[in-house]
């Protein structure tokens, strides 16, 4: 749970041309409200979607990724939505295991005609990733306090040597 | 030819297992060849030079550093920022310099577990003081300090620049020969790039390969895969379709799967989204809960199995550190 | 050398402007974003004046990108890209950002939709640095059309482009074209009759040397895409031999099986076992009906075979499959009717003397089940008096929302065919009064005058449950007269009930097979609801008649031509060029894994078994990117949305969430960080 | 097959005929009833109109007490059924009210949670859940000739659809049909019976039960068939007065349907509370049936 009521999440939607992305322009065109916190990319079809992208995300500071296709069976591309269907279940099972919350990655589907499912949708996983609280995963990489000063303890040390030497 | 004309080489062994070292006598006679043509003037364990002797020389003086092994230590750090100083051409020289390898796995754990397991819970430990390693211990004769272990191992490219990539858990002997022969004569690709093939496995794998379709993923032991058709294709995790080519297909031509050691081809951003990505897309299966289950059940460490030698070289690097409960 | 990047943010009005303050976002960017050289506000970008400006920026301050922030660009990409290929910048260098329908129209707090707007500019700046310039791909128009629905949309559209000189394939389901209107007496609001003015029309089609007509036949598959579209039409056995026969009807007068015809006559009237659904069918040429035939029920009778003169009967005759190759694809596929029954307390199929509006029209037809005699269900007694109920299913949030348009005037034409063929009283019952077209409130007034008497309200119910002598063997309609703002309850004889036209059930299924959508209602999503209405979301695929909406004879006319107009425009126009959005492979470096070979729905991935490696045929590939998300080796690319556009998007879209680390370096191969470098430098 | 069992008032008394041919009916059909422990009062129509968390706690209380293992409760009086449906949709639509209820029940050491219990009417559990092969095996004395007019009434079927179509119920004809009985066409099967009006207005009252007698006169009905206390009692008890004030003279019985399903499945009148309607019914089913043979009864 966060405590920080303030916390605005950040979160990263990649919508399929032909029917999400459409979705979220109805949503516009009916003027449906919805929070501002997700930023949507086009992708042609929801199975250009590669692991890669959202890894990117959240490696660069996304609290979530979302991504929307067309309903399955109903592919611009045929079927391609399955492909982003099995990609999503893999990727899933291996962000679990590096400690990121299923609610911080979501798999939804919208038709063109979904404008307010898909603002539903929204509301709903910024509702949820607030609670979840920032996810700031560089802040992972950092070490604490001590590096610098145990660097130049080495140093120290190694100009010391070279002075009793010399 | 006068020794003051021969190039410097400088290796250096950070944190890895010292294979890569072996690698390097494995080029067998030439190893000769190597000496004749470098002055070698650091190579912890095969000749006597110190680090202060490093430090005296003026910086860039090093032509070449073959630097294997990933940045676990202050002390790694210290001598990867030391190397890249006095060299003029760094190399990161195997898996572990390059992408973090098996040490990187480590990323999957906190400090403080490593550490229960290593100084605590290890088999083999008789410490029932639970002394630790202190980074400062206080002696009559004043401080003395201990490198400090990193909460995450990061590898040489994530701590200094790198000039070349020398792939491999170990490379091989011949890679080796190659880039050392490349560097030689000077006819290097560009800074920053992998000496190595551009391809994958696959095609070095004499296996034969058809259209795929996984409606199961065995791991090893599960099955004795048959030994002429794709190892992908009998359900298999065979790193190979991924992994950079270059080892002659050595561990599929003993019937053996592929576990990525070459790491990934030019412009791959994270080798293990890579894996990810091909084998969901190969998944027989439109129905959500059958796919969570092949995957659940054909791939339970997904981590260990994507990203074995390249966690470290990641784009998410680590496990998360403060895991919510 | 670095990019020269113009940002342009537009105002639409107050239409992203209100939310978004478009100033600050364009001050911001000029300021913020690396390699921007102009960054502009403008009150409508797609004005003339707003292209233009892009057009000086690009010619004068030698723009190599170009950012444009407006709406959606699905609505105006192509007008960008245009300004940008007149002032000599590739097309494809340009890019759409989407402040209106994602982010102005659906946020009322202006500070955040700002700062969300900021995000999108930098994610589209970062995009387009690394766009590159493609060609579009010219595609030869095949000047043959499919039309699929032989009703009077389909029929018109056939007609305006065979007439035009242009082979049309006509695809009807039915043994004939002709679709409702055929089964219909009288048109509103003229009152002229449906098969004068239908059937020259019908056989025109019939008899055009440039029309194919596959009556009987259904829609199976469709590839290919605009100027080439590749269809599979599945022709139903008719076990009549069409070349043979000559219409005579001989067969159907000899044949002994009648059964109830539920279609044409809705169940009114009788057919045989071999039929055309009416006299004037086109072609003239009869079915089978398997389910009634004795021959395919007990393997005796083959009457029809016998007696035919021309020997045409082919009992053994099968389903064929006809591929054909077309440049665009008509749909006017029509509706069907609402089933009264789900609402029991009209008594539809329960109370005898209750009838749906399709079985008045046929008691109303002189060609009907009682040559145009207005009877009760015993087919003899004359009405004294007939309830006209609206809005059967339609307008009902239990069923269909929407209005289906076309029932208060056929209302009213009951109602004026009633007082005209009988001496009964006629009532209706509506909730809204919408003749609404030309000619349509001049034919409501003159009902009035006619005598036809209106009751405004909803009906609760209609019942044989008689309270009064004189309500004896009279359906009773039970409602509130929200006029008189009293209950009412109208003894009838007969009740027609005005049901709503509704998307064919398999709608959705053949809008898959062309790559359109359909609305939460089920009918098809034309390009745009004002300014495209028969185009669609699919190139090359257009829509006309009732399968976009409810609508009446003179619409789906007027639909039919339009949709025809524009396929003749493509047909002029000789070739379409089609997006370069393509994959492909870079084989020097494909290890032949074969992890791509079978992701392609459209088969445009090959593999080249003396090489070993995997090829895209261009032609082929319609550009999903599906198999570039999938190359393990990362050897396939995707044009316009390759891996660097992409993940640079990614990057500008989160331009402010990435944090600033004090320690560790933020990627790899960079150098380490300037600290730690210090504190190493004192060694 | 286990449903809880919630009887409510009327049944113990003005429709105790109501009860036990329930009771005989279900056991015979091996519909296992497993009476509420210590239920109360289901709110009738009064409680509603005074205070809706009074209202919804009271009748909440006999969901909370349906045993854990149960999900279904059984409730055959039309009002019973109504209020403990319309207390569960309540509790789920609004949070607030949900939480307030179970304030109020924590004071008796219960809880309910909102959808854990599905009221059921037994017409429909007859119908779906055994359905129609089932009762058809079970018959032993086919209705062959006894003309029923079967009578739905408002609350089982309004608002609430779940139990039969709200406009036109047709369940109780196919039981009924599937019991060997001639169904006659009764096309005020969900119109009004009068309900309280009989206090408030009688010439409403009884010009709408007179409509419903009427109907079935018409429709030459042996018997009218009731599924809720209140429409036997106005159509039954007050059939003499509805014929003094309009000069008519209805004789139709009105039973419960149960009475006469019973019958069907060879169960004894006695069993099933004959008599205890005021327009007897035994005549004219004797009349039509013949008198209940012992042999063939249960």
């Amino acid at each position: 749970m966060s405590d920080n009521p303030t916390f605005e999440p950040k979160i990263l939607g990649f919508c399929c041309n032909w029917c999400s992305y459409r979705a979220a322009d109805l949503a516009g065109t009916a003027r449906i409200k919805y929070p501002t916190n997700v930023r949507i990319i086009r992708v042609m079809c929801s199975g250009r979607i590669d692991p890669t992208f959202v890894l990117n995300a959240f490696a660069l500071g996304a609290d979530a990724v979302m991504i929307a296709g067309c309903h399955p069976g109903e592919c611009h591309y045929v079927d391609q939505n399955y492909k982003a269907m099995r990609r999503y279940g893999m990727l899933k099972h291996t962000l679990r295991q590096m400690g990121i919350e299923e609610g911080r990655f979501r798999l939804v589907w919208a038709s063109a005609a979904e404008g307010q499912q898909l603002a539903e949708a929204i509301t709903q996983m910024v509702d949820e990733v607030r609670k979840l609280g920032p996810l700031a995963w560089a802040a992972n990489w950092q070490e604490n306090g001590q590096r610098l000063e145990a660097l130049e303890a080495i140093v120290h040390e190694h100009a010391e040597a070279m002075e009793v030497l010399a | 030819m006068s020794q003051a004309a021969k190039p410097k080489l400088a290796l250096y062994w950070a944190a890895s297992c010292g294979g890569c070292e072996i690698a390097v006598l494995a080029v067998n006679e030439k190893i000769l060849d190597v000496a004749a043509a470098f002055d070698v003037v650091l190579w912890p364990v095969a000749v006597d030079a110190k680090v202060r002797d490093v430090e005296k020389m003026p910086d860039g003086s090093i032509d070449v550093c073959l630097f294997n092994g990933g940045i676990r230590t202050s002390e790694n750090e210290y001598m990867a920022q030391l190397l890249r100083r006095k060299s003029k051409v760094l190399v990161a020289f195997g898996s572990c310099a390059q992408e973090g390898c098996i040490p990187g796995l480590a990323n999957l754990s906190q400090r403080e577990e490593i550490f229960r397991t290593v100084y605590d819970e290890g088999p083999s430990l008789d410490n029932p003081a639970g002394t630790r390693p202190q980074p400062q211990s206080e002696v009559p004769e004043g401080t003395l300090h201990l490198p400090i272990f990193y909460e995450t191992l990061r590898t040489l490219g994530q701590t200094v620049r790198v000039d070349y990539y020398l792939p491999g858990c170990p490379p091989e002997a011949e890679n080796i020969w190659t880039a050392v022969t490349a560097i030689l004569s000077g006819n290097l690709p560009a800074p920053g790039s992998v000496i190595g093939s551009d391809t994958t496995v696959c095609q070095e794998c004499p296996r034969t390969r058809e259209e795929k379709k996984i409606k199961k993923f065995y791991r090893t032991w599960e099955k004795i895969p048959d030994e002429t058709t794709c190892l992908l294709e009998q359900g298999i995790l065979c790193c190979g379709i991924a992994t950079r080519a270059g080892c002659g297909a050595l561990c599929p031509q003993v019937n053996s799967p592929c576990i990525g050691c070459h790491g990934p081809t030019e412009g791959v951003h994270d080798y293990g989204a890579r894996l990810m990505s091909a084998l969901a897309s190969v998944i027989d299966s439109n129905e959500p809960e059958e796919i969570d289950r092949i995957i659940r059940e054909g791939i339970p460490d997904p981590v260990g199995s994507f990203y074995r030698f390249s966690l470290a070289a990641s784009q998410l690097r680590r496990k998360r550190r403060a895991v919510p409960a | 050398m670095a990019e020269r990047l113009g940002i342009y943010v537009c105002h639409c009005g107050s239409n992203i402007a209100g939310t978004v303050d478009v100033e600050e976002v364009a001050r911001w960017a000029g300021t913020t974003i690396r390699d921007v050289v102009v960054s502009r506000d403008y009150k409508f970008m797609c004005s003339s004046l707003g292209q233009q400006m892009i057009e000086d920026d690009i010619g004068q301050q030698k723009l190599s990108r170009v950012v444009v922030a407006a709406c959606s660009p699905h609505l105006h990409e192509k007008t960008f890209r245009r300004a940008c290929a007149n002032a000599e910048l590739n097309p494809y260098l340009c890019q759409m950002v989407n402040l209106r329908e994602h982010c102005s129209w659906v946020s009322t707090d202006k500070v955040a939709a700002t700062a969300k707007a900021k995000a999108l500019v930098y994610a589209a700046a970062e995009r387009v640095k690394w766009q590159e310039p493609l060609e579009p791909m010219p595609v030869k128009v095949n000047p043959n059309t499919l039309v699929v629905g032989g009703g009077i949309a389909g029929i018109q559209a056939t007609l305006e482009l065979a007439d035009a000189g242009y082979h049309v394939y006509l695809v009807e389901r039915s043994p004939s074209i002709g679709g409702h209107m055929a089964q219909f007496d009288k048109t509103f609001p003229t009152l002229d009759c449906s098969a004068c003015i239908l059937t020259p029309k019908m056989s025109e089609v019939g008899q055009h040397e440039n029309v194919t007509l596959l009556t009987y036949s259904e829609l199976e598959e469709v590839s290919g895409s605009v100027g080439s579209f590749k269809v599979k039409i599945r022709k139903k056995a008719r076990y009549v031999d069409e070349a043979a026969c000559t219409g005579c009807g001989i067969c159907m007068e000899k044949c002994p099986r009648r059964v109830i015809d539920h279609d044409f006559e809705a169940g009114l009237g009788y057919r045989k076992a071999i039929y055309t659904p009416f006299p004037q069918a086109v072609p003239r040429i009869p079915v089978i009906d398997v389910a009634s035939c004795i021959w395919f029920d007990r393997g005796k009778c083959r009457a029809c075979e016998k007696l035919c003169p021309t020997n045409a009967i082919a009992l053994d005759q099968e389903d064929k499959i006809i591929e054909l190759e077309v440049g665009n694809v008509i749909l006017a596929t029509g509706w069907q009717l609402f089933d009264s029954r789900k609402l029991p307390q009209f008594g539809c199929g329960r109370l005898p003397n209750v009838f749906t509006n399709m079985e008045f029209e046929r008691l109303c037809n002189a060609a009907g089940p009682t040559n145009g005699k207005i009877v009760l269900r015993d087919g003899k007694t004359e009405p004294e008096s007939v309830a006209i109920l609206h809005c059967i299913g339609s307008r009902d949030v239990n069923h269909h929302e929407y209005c289906s348009a076309v029932c208060c005037m056929a209302a009213l034409k009951f109602g004026h065919l009633v007082l005209e063929k009988t001496k009964a009283q006629v009532y209706s019952f509506y909730i809204d009064m919408r003749p609404n077209q030309k000619g349509y409130e001049e034919f409501y007034q003159r009902l009035l005058e006619e005598g036809m008497h209106f009751v405004r309200g909803k009906v609760a119910e209609v019942t044989d449950a008689t309270r009064l002598p004189a309500e004896r063997g009279k359906l009773i309609v039970q409602v509130e007269d929200t006029l008189l703002g009293r209950q009412r309850r109208i003894p009838v004889d007969m009740v027609v009930l005005m049901g709503a036209m509704e998307p064919q059930p398999d709608a959705k299924e053949l809008g898959l097979k062309c790559g359109i959508s359909c609305s939460m209602a089920g009918w098809y999503t034309e390009r745009h609801p004002k300014l495209d209405p028969v185009a669609t979301m699919t190139d090359g695929i257009f829509i006309a008649g009732v399968c976009q909406g409810p609508k009446d004879i003179p619409a789906s006319v007027v639909q039919g031509a339009a949709a025809a107009a524009r396929v003749q425009g493509m047909i002029a126009k000789g070739t379409v060029m089609i997006e370069p959005i393509v994959a492909s492979i870079n084989e020097d470096a494909c290890s032949g894994c074969r992890i791509c070979n079978n992701l392609c729905p459209f088969n445009a991935i090959e593999f080249d078994g003396e090489k070993k490696v995997s090829r895209v045929i261009t032609a082929l590939c319609k550009g999903c990117g599906t198999c570039v998300a999938a190359c393990p080796a990362g050897v396939i690319t995707g044009a316009h949305f390759n891996n660097r556009q992409i993940l640079a998007e990614i990057g500008g879209a989160l331009w402010d969430a990435s944090p600033v680390l004090d320690d560790a370096p933020a990627g790899a191969d960079e150098p380490a960080d300037e600290e730690a470098e210090s504190a190493l430098s004192a060694g | 097959m286990k449903y809880a069992y919630y009887p409510g008032c009327s049944l113990e008394v003005s429709s105790a005929a109501y009860d036990v041919s329930v009771r005989a009916v279900a056991e015979l059909l091996m519909i296992d009833l497993v009476e509420l422990d210590d239920w109360n009062c289901c709110g009738a129509t009064e409680y509603f109109s005074q205070d809706e968390l009074t209202a919804c706690s009271v009748i909440a209380r006999n969901l909370a007490l349906v045993e854990p293992r149960l999900d279904q409760l059984i409730a055959p009086c039309a009002a019973c059924y109504l209020n403990l449906k319309k207390t569960d949709r309540l509790m789920a639509e609004d949070a607030v009210l949900g939480a307030r209820v179970n304030e109020c029940l924590a004071a008796g050491g219960l809880s309910y949670q909102p959808g854990r219990v599905r009221v059921r009417h037994l017409l429909d559990v007859i119908h779906d859940d055994l359905g129609e092969a089932a009762i058809r095996d079970k018959v032993v004395r086919p209705l062959a000739g006894l003309r029923v007019a079967p009578y739905y009434g408002c609350q089982v079927v309004r608002p609430a659809a779940d139990a039969d179509s709200s406009e036109y119920p047709m369940k109780m004809d196919a039981l009924f049909t599937w019991l060997g009985a001639e169904v006659v066409h009764y096309p005020v099967k969900a119109h009004c019976c009068g309900g309280h009006m009989t206090q408030l207005s009688e010439s409403m009252a009884f010009e709408l039960i007179r409509r419903l007698l009427q109907s079935a006169v018409e429709s030459e009905a042996d018997l009218i068939l009731c599924m809720c206390p209140m429409c036997q009692l106005n159509m039954d008890a007050y059939q003499s007065r509805v014929n003094g004030f309009f000069q008519t003279n209805f004789r139709v019985p009105v039973v419960f349907f149960t009475q006469v399903c019973g019958l069907a499945l060879g169960l004894e009148p006695a069993r099933l509370g004959f008599g205890k309607e005021i327009v007897p019914a035994m005549p004219v089913l004797e009349a039509k049936l013949g008198a209940a043979p012992a042999a063939s009864s249960r």
